[in-house]
């Protein structure tokens, strides 16, 4: 045993203590200290996370044990960290993409007050509190306790501004949405006891434990889990909350939105995916909804003019393409594009927020144009953002990207060519983004080009870093095929199976060659068409059902939400106003009136209550002598 | 079984209880005398004299006159309970005299005899239940007069009754601790051969003198009757025998309580500094009734020389002297005794 | 008939018809006067069942001093048969039932007791104050000094209540 | 004389002294009826004093007779100082609204 590993626990509770120094001491705490030890503790964490990563990477996997948490006669659900590839590596993501982020807000949110600052560093402590031990956890309780934990502090952080309705009412429809997916996942935890008596991924990942599952068993657990996942990482039909989330702050929606939190379905599955593997249904299923909603969510994107919307809609995509790697059974894929999404999504909404920040709070794509004069770090790093996601040779999104799609092709070459147009509008619609947010002309008020600059350092300093990780974060999974040993896959291969896709090597340099032949094409058609952006009227046909997202919203509000406000509506009106407070009323009501019946005998005159005690004692005595 | 009775012993006692209570009249009645007697010397006066020699015969003239006073009943008064408040006070006056030890025995004609109408061994508990019901006499008469002033005379007696009965009660508490028994007859014995009470228990006697005072209704304490503010206190109403019933009470109840001040604490029928044991027991007897009725005289003649000599108490003295020194000060005399006793019997 | 029958029955005779004249006379000085007499009664039978002492503590404690309180305060208030309040008719008659239907439920039921066991122990001495004390102060002296708090308490209560106020002079 | 008759003597007074607290309104009368119940119980007390079973602990303690009379001191105690509280209770109702009904006291104001 290792000693970095007696101090694993510090990783988590570092952030907790910065939680609970800036929650308490909100009102007493200045911006800088707030925002210092919001960070440096996260910093901290990284820095454990670095060793202890370095630790598993020469082989230390291993669980520590803390406390018996719950002890009961058949079950014992112990509070155990559960240290090994997979949670290192996102130890390091959580971290160290957390801390830059951290770096980010100080100066991001330092307009903020010092209480609502602290406040905002505290939450996000919380979070990262949360998210740690959400994949740490030793066992699927510790890991839902987390899960809860990131629900709540994205409910918080959502609802920041909390003084804006259309706010908080998103930060309660993240919040619905995320119970929605959590009680799959709990069942999913009952079936898991009931069946195996124990939810220690060690004892439930065993051969036995599984050979104790049915078939039907383990459709319905993963099933159950993965409704979970739609819920936590914004598949169909549980994504809507996604895009509303961006009413957060900027970082958070990087951190939480695009970077950690909602890969917590994908951490899930990539864990679980000794049972997943044995549940062929499941995988197509995942397969099916990943790529429908990598297809619907891009789809939405092109049209959007929210700046964070369409980042907002590009995650829930590219979340999507996750799903299908995972459905494909090709988990390090997965892993491998959370990886590498994480670090050029977290580039783009803060390069994003680096824009609204100089926009003074713009987030209108047509209001903006030309910005690369005015920002030039801001425009650099997000191109290398938009080339990452795209799918350009050499940068990080390329590696993972084609890892997914070559996985689909030896799945089925339809799939393939659904996940390649899905990846086509990715391109095609970030560089729109890019091109009418950063080239041409300034379209905003004169005003807002006066105050046109660059950030300050604390936010392109994070830009920079990321930046370069996003150019060269793909090199940790070089396939063979372009000559690497595509070292995560082996780093990965104790915990997470490699996909068994073997493709010839022409195969996967014809597909290469198709597909980034085609988004070149996509990223040229982009720039031909918005080289020149002028705001145009309201669109039609295919368009404005695009505008307004499908209606979705539309479509949920009239099937779930009108039927259960109708239903509400009768509880409220007949069973609760009627008959309960009928019941709780007439119970009042019936005892006044006995009370005024009785109150005769209170007639405060001692000679009545002499005389009633004695027929009482007479009553008592003939009952005694003759009954 | 009624004839199981010693015919002889009720006889004797029936004797007995006829002598003690036509003595306690003869001596109250002549106490009526003194008492103008006793007056007349201390102001210097003659007093009566015109009937018979020395106007010896003064009470009998006083008595006839009662008698032939016209009975008055008040209007809307209970008639039945003016009559009772005399009769009672009477009643309670001579009721008193029934444990007292008047002597040692008697041997007449072979048959001895116990000069005490009831040896009981609460004896002197049986005084102070006597004493306590004293004041129904006074109350029911006062009350029945149906007169503001007969009724202020009453309460007033009550009031004052109660309130020196207690601080009597505590200092006889302290006598008990010393003597050990009830018995009024042990008592006497117990002085015969040691010491009297009174060298014990100064101010116990003290204490037990200045409440029998209150107890008679005697000056300085004679609030219930104060001529000059209530007329004539609670007998303000009555005339002829009824009032000479209330009068002779009071002189009844200064005899009887001289007595019984004499019998615990100065010996009773003990003759100081004598060995009674070497005469024969009718002259020792009799020669013991003899220093009672001395002891008693000079009791009396106290009460008639203080009655002359100090003027009456103002009410509010009169309770103060009661409730705020006469009890703390019973209280602290039982309290040494106790302390004494415990030290002594160690 | 024995001496001591005569005797118990001539004091129960006169405890039941003075207390039954004490709640039917309408003058508060009579019923005053009735319960005294009922004292004197009981006080009687206590020496009848040789328990002398607890005869004159009855008639200190309770002809001596509480009735005197009693008459006391009724002549103070100046009280008699006209100021009397009077309980209705009907009350009265259901009071009466009540009360006479209680007192033969309970005779009915002390009826079953088996008498034959309850054998006459005490000689006589149990009454005497000697014995009487070493009880009290030997057993019972917890009891007996809680007791006197109590009395001290209660006394120092009837001063309080009867205090006269302080009356403003203001008004 | 038979515990029986002094049972049902006591029961008597004890039933008069209920009857009176039921048919009187006059405070001090309802007083009395109290006091003459205690001494009902009282009578009972030293009736048993005298006359109780021979069980096996009456014959082992001495003083096992005498233990009844000094529940009568207490109860004795007990009634005392009911009355003294008692009677200055009454005595200031009497000076608050000059009457002695017991039926007028049944409210707590006024």
């Amino acid at each position: 045993m290792n000693n970095i590993f007696k101090l694993v626990w510090l990783i988590p509770i570092l952030p907790l203590l910065g939680f609970l120094i800036n929650g308490l001491g909100r009102k007493t705490l200045s911006k800088t200290v707030s925002g210092f030890v919001g960070s440096a503790v996260v910093f901290a964490s990284f820095v454990l996370s670095v060793l202890v990563f370095i630790q598993v990477k020469a082989g230390n996997a291993s669980t520590i044990h803390f406390f018996d948490f719950i002890h009961l006669k058949s079950l014992n659900i112990a509070f155990d960290f559960k240290i090994d590839q997979l949670s290192s590596l996102f130890l390091l993501i959580i971290t160290g993409v957390g801390f830059l982020i951290h770096v980010y807000s100080t100066s991001y949110m330092h307009d903020e007050d010092g209480k609502d600052f602290a406040k905002y560093f505290a939450y996000l402590n919380l979070f990262v509190f949360s998210m740690l031990l959400l994949v740490m956890g030793g066992n699927y309780l510790i890991m839902f306790i987390g899960w809860e934990g990131v629900g709540l502090c994205s409910y918080l952080l959502i609802g920041y501004w909390f003084k804006n309705v259309d706010y908080t009412n998103a930060a309660k429809k993240a919040f619905i949405m995320n119970r929605i997916g959590d009680l799959g996942f709990l069942l999913a935890l009952f079936w898991l006891i009931s069946k195996v008596g124990t939810i220690e991924y060690n004892q439930v990942f065993t051969a036995a434990s599984l050979a104790k599952l049915s078939t039907f068993d383990i459709t319905g657990i993963t099933l159950l889990m993965f409704v979970g996942a739609t819920g936590k990482s914004a598949q169909i039909p549980l994504f809507t909350w996604l895009p509303d989330a961006m009413a957060g702050p900027t970082p958070v929606s990087a951190l939480i939105h695009a970077a950690t939190m909602v890969t917590a379905g994908i951490y899930m599955i990539a864990r679980s995916n000794a049972l997943f593997t044995l549940a062929p249904i499941t995988l197509n299923v995942i397969t099916i909804v990943g790529l429908a909603t990598a297809l619907l969510a891009a789809s939405i994107a092109i049209k959007q003019n929210d700046i964070k919307k369409v980042l907002a809609y590009s995650t829930v995509s590219q979340l999507g393409f996750m799903f299908v790697a995972l459905g494909t059974g090709n988990y390090v894929a997965a892993v491998f594009h959370v990886i590498t999404h994480a670090f050029f999504k977290a580039l783009m909404f803060l390069g994003s927020g680096s824009v609204i920040h100089a926009m003074g709070g713009e987030q209108d794509i047509r209001k903006m144009g030309g910005l690369h004069k005015h920002m030039k770090i801001t425009s650099i790093t997000f191109l290398i953002g938009c080339l990452a996601i795209a799918g350009i040779p050499g940068f990080s999104g390329f590696f993972s990207k084609d890892e997914i799609l070559a996985g689909a092709f030896s799945h089925s070459p339809v799939i393939f060519s659904l996940v390649l147009f899905a990846a086509l509008l990715t391109a095609f619609y970030m560089f729109r983004l890019y091109i009418i947010t950063f080239t041409g002309t300034f379209r905003g008020t004169h005003d807002q080009e006066h105050h046109l600059h660059e950030s300050p350092k604390a936010m392109t300093l994070p830009l920079i870093i990321l930046a370069i990780l996003s150019v060269v974060g793909g090199f940790i999974g070089v396939p063979e095929v372009l000559g690497g040993n595509h070292w995560l896959a082996s780093y990965l291969s104790p915990v997470v199976k490699s996909a068994s896709h073997h493709l010839e090597h022409s195969t996967e340099y014809m597909l290469m060659g198709i597909t980034t032949v085609l988004v070149l094409i996509s990223i040229t058609f982009a720039w031909v068409k918005f080289k020149n952006y002028k705001v145009s009227g309201e669109s039609t046909g295919l368009g404005k059902i695009l505008e307004n997202k499908w209606y979705v919203d539309e479509l949920y509000q009239m099937a779930i939400v009108n039927p259960l406000k109708s239903i509400s509506a009768f509880f409220n009106n007949i069973i609760e106003m009627k008959l309960i407070d009928g019941a709780v009323n007439g119970v009042g009501k019936l005892v006044t009136y006995s009370s005024r019946q009785l109150r005769w005998l209170q007639s405060g005159q001692v000679g009545a209550y002499v005389l009633l005690m004695v027929i009482g004692m007479l009553i008592l005595f003939f009952i005694q002598l003759f009954l | 079984m009624l004839l199981a009775i010693d015919f002889a012993l009720l006889l004797e006692k029936l004797i007995l209880v006829v002598v003690v209570v036509f003595a306690s009249l003869g001596i109250a009645m002549y106490t009526t005398f003194a008492e103008r007697k006793v007056a007349a010397i201390l102001q210097d006066r003659r007093g009566p004299n015109r009937a018979g020699p020395f106007g010896l015969l003064q009470p009998l003239a006083d008595g006839m006159k009662l008698f032939f006073k016209e009975e008055i009943i008040p209007n809307f008064s209970s008639k039945f309970l003016f009559v009772m408040g005399p009769a009672l006070a009477m009643l309670t006056a001579c009721m008193t005299s029934a444990v007292i030890p008047w002597g040692d025995k008697i041997d007449f004609f072979g048959r001895t005899v116990d000069l005490q109408i009831a040896d009981v061994n609460i004896g002197i508990l049986y005084v102070f239940g006597v004493v306590s019901l004293g004041v129904y006499g006074i109350m029911i008469g006062s009350w029945a007069s149906n007169n503001k002033f007969s009724l202020m005379g009453g309460l007033r007696a009550a009031s004052q009754i109660i309130s020196y009965e207690l601080a009597m009660g505590i200092s006889l508490i302290a006598l008990l601790m010393i003597t050990g028994t009830l018995s009024l007859k042990e008592m006497v014995v117990q002085q015969q051969h040691g010491y009297w009470n009174v060298v014990l228990q100064p101010l116990g006697f003290l204490i037990f003198l200045v409440c029998a005072f209150a107890e008679c209704n005697r000056t300085p304490f004679d609030l219930p009757e104060a001529e000059n503010e209530l007329i004539g206190g609670y007998h303000t109403e009555y005339s002829s025998m009824k009032l000479g019933f209330y009068l002779f009470s009071e002189y009844i109840n200064m005899f009887v309580s001289s007595v019984v001040m004499a019998t615990l604490f100065f010996g009773g029928y003990d003759i100081p500094f004598f060995d009674e044991s070497v005469l024969s027991p009718n002259l020792a007897a009799i020669l013991g009734i003899v220093a009672l009725m001395t002891k008693v005289i000079a009791f009396i003649f106290l009460f008639m020389w203080v009655r002359w000599t100090i003027p009456r108490f103002r009410y509010d003295q009169l309770m103060h002297l009661g409730w705020r020194i006469l009890i703390p000060l019973a209280l602290f005399n039982m309290l040494a005794t106790g302390g004494v006793i415990l030290f002594f019997n160690k | 008939m024995s001496i001591i029958q005569i005797i118990f029955l001539l004091l129960s005779v006169m405890a039941v018809g003075s207390a039954l004249m004490m709640i039917t006379s309408k003058n508060p000085v009579n019923s005053v006067l009735w319960l005294i007499v009922v004292f004197f009664a009981i006080s009687g039978h206590y020496i009848l069942l040789n328990a002398q002492f607890l005869a004159i503590v009855n008639i200190i404690v309770y002809a001596g001093a509480i009735m005197v309180l009693f008459l006391f305060v009724v002549m103070l208030m100046n009280l008699n048969a006209e100021t009397e309040p009077i309980k209705n008719r009907r009350l009265q008659l259901i009071g009466v039932t009540s009360g006479g239907a209680l007192m033969l439920i309970i005779i009915s039921a002390v009826s079953k007791i088996d008498v034959e066991q309850l054998v006459q122990i005490n000689a006589g001495d149990s009454g005497l104050i000697k014995v009487l004390g070493m009880n009290l102060f030997k057993n019972y002296v917890l009891p007996f000094e809680i007791s006197s708090v109590l009395f001290l308490s209660a006394m120092i209560g009837a001063v309080v209540i009867g205090k006269k106020e302080e009356i403003d002079i203001k008004k | 004389m038979d515990i029986k008759a002094y049972i049902i003597l006591s029961l008597v007074l004890f039933t008069i002294g209920i009857v009176g607290v039921l048919v009187r309104r006059n405070a001090i009368i309802i007083f009395m009826c109290v006091e003459l119940m205690l001494n009902a119980v009282n009578l009972l007390l030293v009736a048993f004093s005298k006359m109780h079973a021979m069980s096996t602990a009456a014959k082992a303690s001495a003083n096992f007779a005498s233990d009844a009379q000094i529940f009568v001191f207490f109860i004795m105690v007990v009634a005392a100082a009911e009355v003294s509280v008692g009677l200055a209770i009454i005595v200031m109702m009497y000076r608050n609204v000059h009457t002695v009904d017991v039926n007028f006291l049944n409210r707590l104001k006024n």
